[in-house]
């Protein structure tokens, strides 16, 4: 059974059409990459898979389980049941480019927050679960800092403890490194590879060819809304066949 | 001192006029702030009538005098709540010289606060309610455990301001009739003839008020500074 | 036309509408409000309490043991007392409010309660005379929306007169030397003012001015004041004020207060 | 409503503009003369802490922490019970301490000057140093670089915070009305001791105070944009 | 005799002594560099020059004159004749890092503002001063311009042609490149080689070797506050002798 599947996604801002249909479906364990030039609609395919930009046409669905959806007026569609679309997002973590850390809360805080409010978690688990993944990503002693008190690449590795915490099925990663200077995209690779390792399934919009060849057994090449090609990461890239990935990828090596 | 033992007379009188300022000021203080809060989520609202019914209260409150309010809200209102109450069918609806003085000074001032929290709340970055959303919390739990404190940091330094000038334009309730400080000690000073003595009694007892607030607010602004004040220097 | 659209949004508490409107026929004890500018001694003012006390309101208990009704005053400044009974603050004016012709569109008079000739008072030994021409130039106090407002405008038009929102302020002007008089009710001066320490050093200045000098600005004494709708009550007022002067209460409260008949003729 | 209601109002209208005159006298004198003082007064204040810059701050102080209205009572009931303040009001040339005028406009003119102190001051501290170095380095006396760099550099900083001033100041001015004073407001206030009506008439008032408010907030708008036209953005 | 003699600076910050005793002389149209690393004194040592920053000892001669100075009681050595310091200032321009120029002038009036308060000179004839000096560093025509409306590297021109109208003896420069993009680096090194050229005595504080070896003809490295080596900035840098220099230099090529 598949894990994630998403179908026929479609979403418009306005009269420009960002996304005309696009599917994806992921096993359990499976990584894939989304690439595609700056306004292809890789953020917003991300955001639509849970509902943070709510889509046009399309379904989802989590372990088999679809998520009820129904049109708002102006043609949105909206999750019937606030509980089940609670429900959703909490198996599917996001990891976002810009941490969006809570400012206001310790690392630690911002680790138990959602388990607690969410599963009605009890403090100690919470605490007790989030110092594991604190330890996965290399940043134990780390509890009492503020975010402002850390550089970016210690950042995006609370970011994704964050998500880790939630003991996620799917985990989705918007540009997880693209914030981050040279120095510090190492750090977080490191952590990802090690998540990848561990049979974790990952959905990872990036724009690190490396990584994407390395890390996932899956790749989509999105072009103006539409998936233009997608296979083995390996293949497609070193033998891209669409003239649009040709020319992407000539560029993003120089 | 013959002049002290008058004063010590009326001293009684005149504190239980200063509670009666800090109650006006309290309860305005804490209407206003919902108020603002409203008015600033109808301010950022895109829909135009909404948007446009704050942006109007916000202007033309802060357009005309707070006295002139006073006198239109204190001896105004009372015609419009029974003309609704008429239209309506209902018993009159009173409203006593305190509460249409707090109503008044909420009013004006909710203006003032809807100003301080649209600017706050441009100022939180969007992606911080986004992971909260994105985590699975309620709308409510966000706005609770998210947005309020963020909003809280950046509003401080207003909010601080509107209290400040607020506990201040409580004494125009003594204009029109309440028995707060700054009346009960102008009427004693007329009546003794000692109008300065009793006056700066007044004044002193504002600058306390004043004095208090600020410390108050600098523990506040200590509380909600939770995460901003290590910031980090490279290099 | 000029309902307010945004302000007075914060409604008052549904929980206060309950209370029995003073104009349901009351078939037991009625609930009497009374609304009073508490600067105008002797007849309403302030003790040092801050209790409300002075001629008007003994009168008014007084009426009120008459009807058996349960009586509560409301301090309410002079320049909004008017608004204050339309908009049923308080049901009845008992503020030595003079009956003129001009009040009598906005409001429903009772019969006159007392009636008194208004005066001047300045500095003892004052050269001043209350003429229009002697007073010429110089600076007097009246109190705003009085009868001696309208009629010292309208009889000394050379003269600088300045409006105070109560008669305490005047006098406190003329203690600061900046007017000369004050024209006021005489009794208030005289009582309220030239027997009281502050007056010391102050005297009459001229003859009173009777309120025949000009019946149509100065009205004839003063009465209570009921809303025009409330006939009723004013009759029930009348009816117990009858019973006062008769029954000789009226005659025991004006003697605590005054040494001569502060009912007129 | 009563249909007589808009009579009213724009009979109100008519009487508040005869108080007009006494609004701006009242609002821009004690405006300019707030910034007259103002000005030496808030670079004292942002020196450390001499001695005349703690008597300014404590100034400052009492001005912005207590209610405007007590300080006019202050003055225009309190100062005239000093014997020496009584025997120069009995003089001929200072005839004008009996009006309520002088000291309106003295408390108006206080108050104002403290506000614009913490104004001024916070603009003086925050002006870079890095341009005060430049004009020591140069040679100019520190006097100097006060009046030449950092006061003309402050001052425009202030504008905004002074336009906000100015309109509050404005509206600040109703409180003559309590004495004795018949600016727009207190033109109201005997127009609802005649009608009784309080509503047409005190919205009368505040249309003639928001119509103000409108035209000073253009005309600010105008001198920000041409002596803040060095803050704007660059715009290529 | 020398343009500019300074002689045994000392300075200290409480506990901290930055300067332990530097000296340096200049003839006309030499041209001085000073490095050394972060930290090593050289801003302080500039800015001792012109006691914007009071030194606890030393003296400062200016063509044969003596700057005044007299101890106040912290230990800091004060002008004692202020309207000798100002003469002093006006003929040592300066030219910060970070250009300092006056945000609410134009242009011309930052040129101009100094020669009329400073040598009351007549309006007419300082504009006709700046003009002359703002066309050498090629910004003819930018006079009204604000300088938020240009470019770093038109500021620090500007910022030099402010020096400049001074008509200064010396001209003292603290690291007038680095506040600035690669870009426009070049564009103030050109004007600055220029200057080197027509013979103009400058001390400049750098962080660009290839600068200071090509348009100085003396070069002094400061370390920990001393001079740790000097001389003829070609043999320094190509052959430096100390083990210190030898470091820095490794450190600041790769
Ligand atoms: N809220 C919005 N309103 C209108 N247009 C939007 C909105 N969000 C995104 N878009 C548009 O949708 C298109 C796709 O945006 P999206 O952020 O998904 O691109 P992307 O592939 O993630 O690009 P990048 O690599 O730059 O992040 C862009 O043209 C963008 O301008
Ligand atoms: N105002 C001050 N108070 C205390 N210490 C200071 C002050 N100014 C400078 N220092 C200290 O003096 C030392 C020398 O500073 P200086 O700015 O002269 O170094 P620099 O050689 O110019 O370094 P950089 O290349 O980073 O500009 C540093 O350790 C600095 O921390
Ligand atoms: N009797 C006068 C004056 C007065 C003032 N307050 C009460 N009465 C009047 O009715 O106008
Ligand atoms: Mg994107
Ligand atoms: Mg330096």
């Amino acid at each position: 059974m598949d894990k994630l599947k998403v179908l026929g996604i479609h979403k418009s801002y306005g009269d420009h059409q960002v996304l005309k249909g696009v599917s994806l479906s992921a096993q359990a364990g499976d990584v894939i990459s989304i690439i595609g030039s700056s306004g292809s609609g890789k953020s917003t395919f991300l955001r639509c898979i849970n509902l943070l930009e709510k889509p046009n046409q399309g379904q989802i669905h989590l372990n088999g389980e679809q998520l009820e959806l129904k049109a708002a007026k102006n043609g949105e569609l909206n999750a019937s049941n606030p509980k089940q679309l609670q429900h959703f997002r909490s198996r599917l973590s996001m990891v976002f480019q810009h941490f969006n850390l809570w400012q206001h809360m310790t690392v630690l805080e911002n680790l138990i927050e959602a388990p607690i409010r969410v599963f009605g978690m009890s403090k100690a688990d919470a605490i007790e679960r989030a110092k594991k993944y604190l330890e996965k990503v290399g940043l134990q002693g780390a509890e009492n800092k503020y975010p402002s008190a850390m550089s970016g690449g210690q950042q995006q590795r609370v970011a994704i403890a964050r998500a880790l915490t939630m003991e996620p099925e799917v985990i989705l990663f918007d540009e997880p490194t693209s914030a981050l200077d040279p120095e510090l995209v190492g750090e977080v690779l490191r952590v990802m590879r090690a998540l990848a390792e561990e049979g974790r399934t990952m959905i990872i919009v990036t724009h690190e060819m490396g990584f994407a060849r390395e890390v996932s057994n899956h790749l989509i090449f999105l072009h103006k809304g539409l998936i233009e090609e997608q296979g083995n990461p390996r293949e497609v890239l070193s033998n891209p066949k669409s003239e649009r990935l040709q020319q992407f990828l000539s560029g993003n090596l120089k | 001192m013959d002049k002290i033992n008058i004063i010590m007379q009326y001293m009684p009188r005149i504190l239980s006029g200063a509670w009666l300022t800090l109650a006006v000021a309290l309860l305005s203080f804490a209407l206003s702030f919902a108020l603002g809060l409203l008015g600033a989520n109808m301010r950022l609202s895109k829909n135009k009538l909404i948007n446009g019914i704050a942006t109007a209260y916000s202007t033309i409150v802060r357009g005309v005098p707070d006295l002139v309010w006073m006198f239109l809200i204190y001896y105004g209102l009372q015609y419009w709540l029974n003309d609704f109450a008429e239209a309506y069918n209902y018993e009159t609806i009173e409203i006593s010289p305190f509460m249409a003085g707090v109503f008044t000074i909420a009013f004006i001032f909710g203006a003032y606060f809807t100003e301080t929290f649209r600017g706050a709340m441009l100022a939180i970055p969007s992606g911080q309610m986004e992971a909260g959303y994105a985590y699975g919390m309620s709308a409510w739990q966000v706005l609770k455990r998210i947005t309020f404190p963020l909003l809280m940091r950046f509003a401080l330094p207003g909010v601080k301001n509107n209290w400040l000038v607020l506990t201040k334009t409580t004494a125009l309730v003594s204009i029109v009739g309440l028995d707060d400080v700054t009346r009960l000690a102008q009427l004693a000073g007329s009546k003794e003839q000692m109008s300065f003595m009793f006056n700066l009694v007044s004044a002193l007892l504002f600058l306390l008020l004043t004095t208090v607030s600020l410390v108050v607010f600098r523990k506040l602004e200590r509380q909600y500074a939770r995460g901003v004040r290590e910031v980090r220097y490279e290099s | 036309a000029c309902t307010p659209k945004q302000e007075a949004k914060p409604a008052a508490p549904a929980a206060d509408a309950t209370k029995p409107a003073a104009t349901a026929p009351a078939a037991e004890a009625m609930n009497l409000k009374f609304g009073t500018d508490a600067t105008y001694a002797p007849f309403e003012s302030t003790d040092a309490s801050g209790a409300i006390v002075g001629f008007d309101i003994d009168i008014a208990n007084a009426m009120c043991e008459e009807m058996k009704a349960k009586c509560s005053f409301i301090n309410q400044a002079w320049e909004g007392i008017i608004p204050g009974l339309t908009t049923k603050k308080y049901d009845v004016i008992a503020s030595s409010m003079s009956i003129t012709p001009e009040r009598k569109q906005s409001v429903r008079f009772t019969q006159k309660v007392w009636s008194a000739p208004n005066r001047f008072v300045a500095k003892e030994g004052s050269a001043l005379q209350i003429t229009p021409e002697g007073m010429k130039g110089h600076a007097f106090g009246v109190q705003q929306g009085t009868i001696q407002e309208t009629y010292a405008k309208k009889y000394y038009p050379d003269a600088k007169i300045k409006s105070y929102k109560t008669i305490e302020d005047a006098y406190a002007d003329l203690a600061a030397k900046r007017i000369e008089a004050v024209f006021a009710d005489g009794v208030v001066l005289s009582d309220g003012f030239l027997s009281k320490p502050a007056g010391k050093g102050y005297a009459q200045l001229g003859a009173d001015v009777p309120n025949a000098a000009d019946p149509v600005i100065l009205g004839d004494g003063t009465g209570f004041a009921v809303r025009k709708e409330d006939a009723e009550l004013a009759d029930k007022l009348n009816k117990a004020f009858d019973a006062i002067r008769a029954n000789g209460k009226y005659k025991a409260i004006a003697d605590k207060y005054f040494k001569f008949d502060i009912y007129g003729s | 409503m009563n249909p007589n209601a808009f009579d009213i109002f724009f009979r109100t209208f008519l009487k508040c503009l005869e108080g007009l005159p006494l609004t701006l006298l009242l609002t821009f004198s004690a405006v300019l003369m707030g910034l007259v003082l103002a000005i030496p007064l808030s670079v004292i204040h942002a020196r450390r802490s001499t001695f005349p810059a703690r008597c300014v701050r404590l100034f400052a102080y009492f001005f912005t922490g207590t209610p405007l209205l007590v300080q006019m009572y202050l003055f225009y009931k309190g100062f005239p019970e000093f014997d020496w303040v009584q025997s120069l009001m009995e003089t001929e040339a200072f005839d004008f301490l009996k009006e309520g005028f002088f000291w309106v406009w003295l408390a108006l003119t206080l108050n104002t000057t403290a506000y614009l102190i913490e104004i001024f001051s916070g603009a003086i501290k925050n002006t870079d140093n890095g341009e005060v170095e430049a004009g020591r380095a140069y040679g100019l006396s520190a006097g100097q670089v006060t009046r030449h760099i950092v006061l003309p550099s402050a001052l425009r900083r202030a504008l905004p915070a002074y336009s906000n001033e100015v309109i509050m100041m404005l509206q600040s001015t109703a409180l003559a009305s309590s004495f004795t004073l018949y600016e727009v407001m207190g033109q109201a206030i005997i127009m609802n001791s005649e009608t009784y009506r309080p509503f047409p008439v005190f919205i009368a008032a505040a249309t003639v105070y928001l119509l103000l408010t409108f035209i000073l907030v253009y005309l600010f708008r105008l001198a920000e944009n041409r002596y803040l036209a060095h803050l704007k953005p660059r715009t290529h």
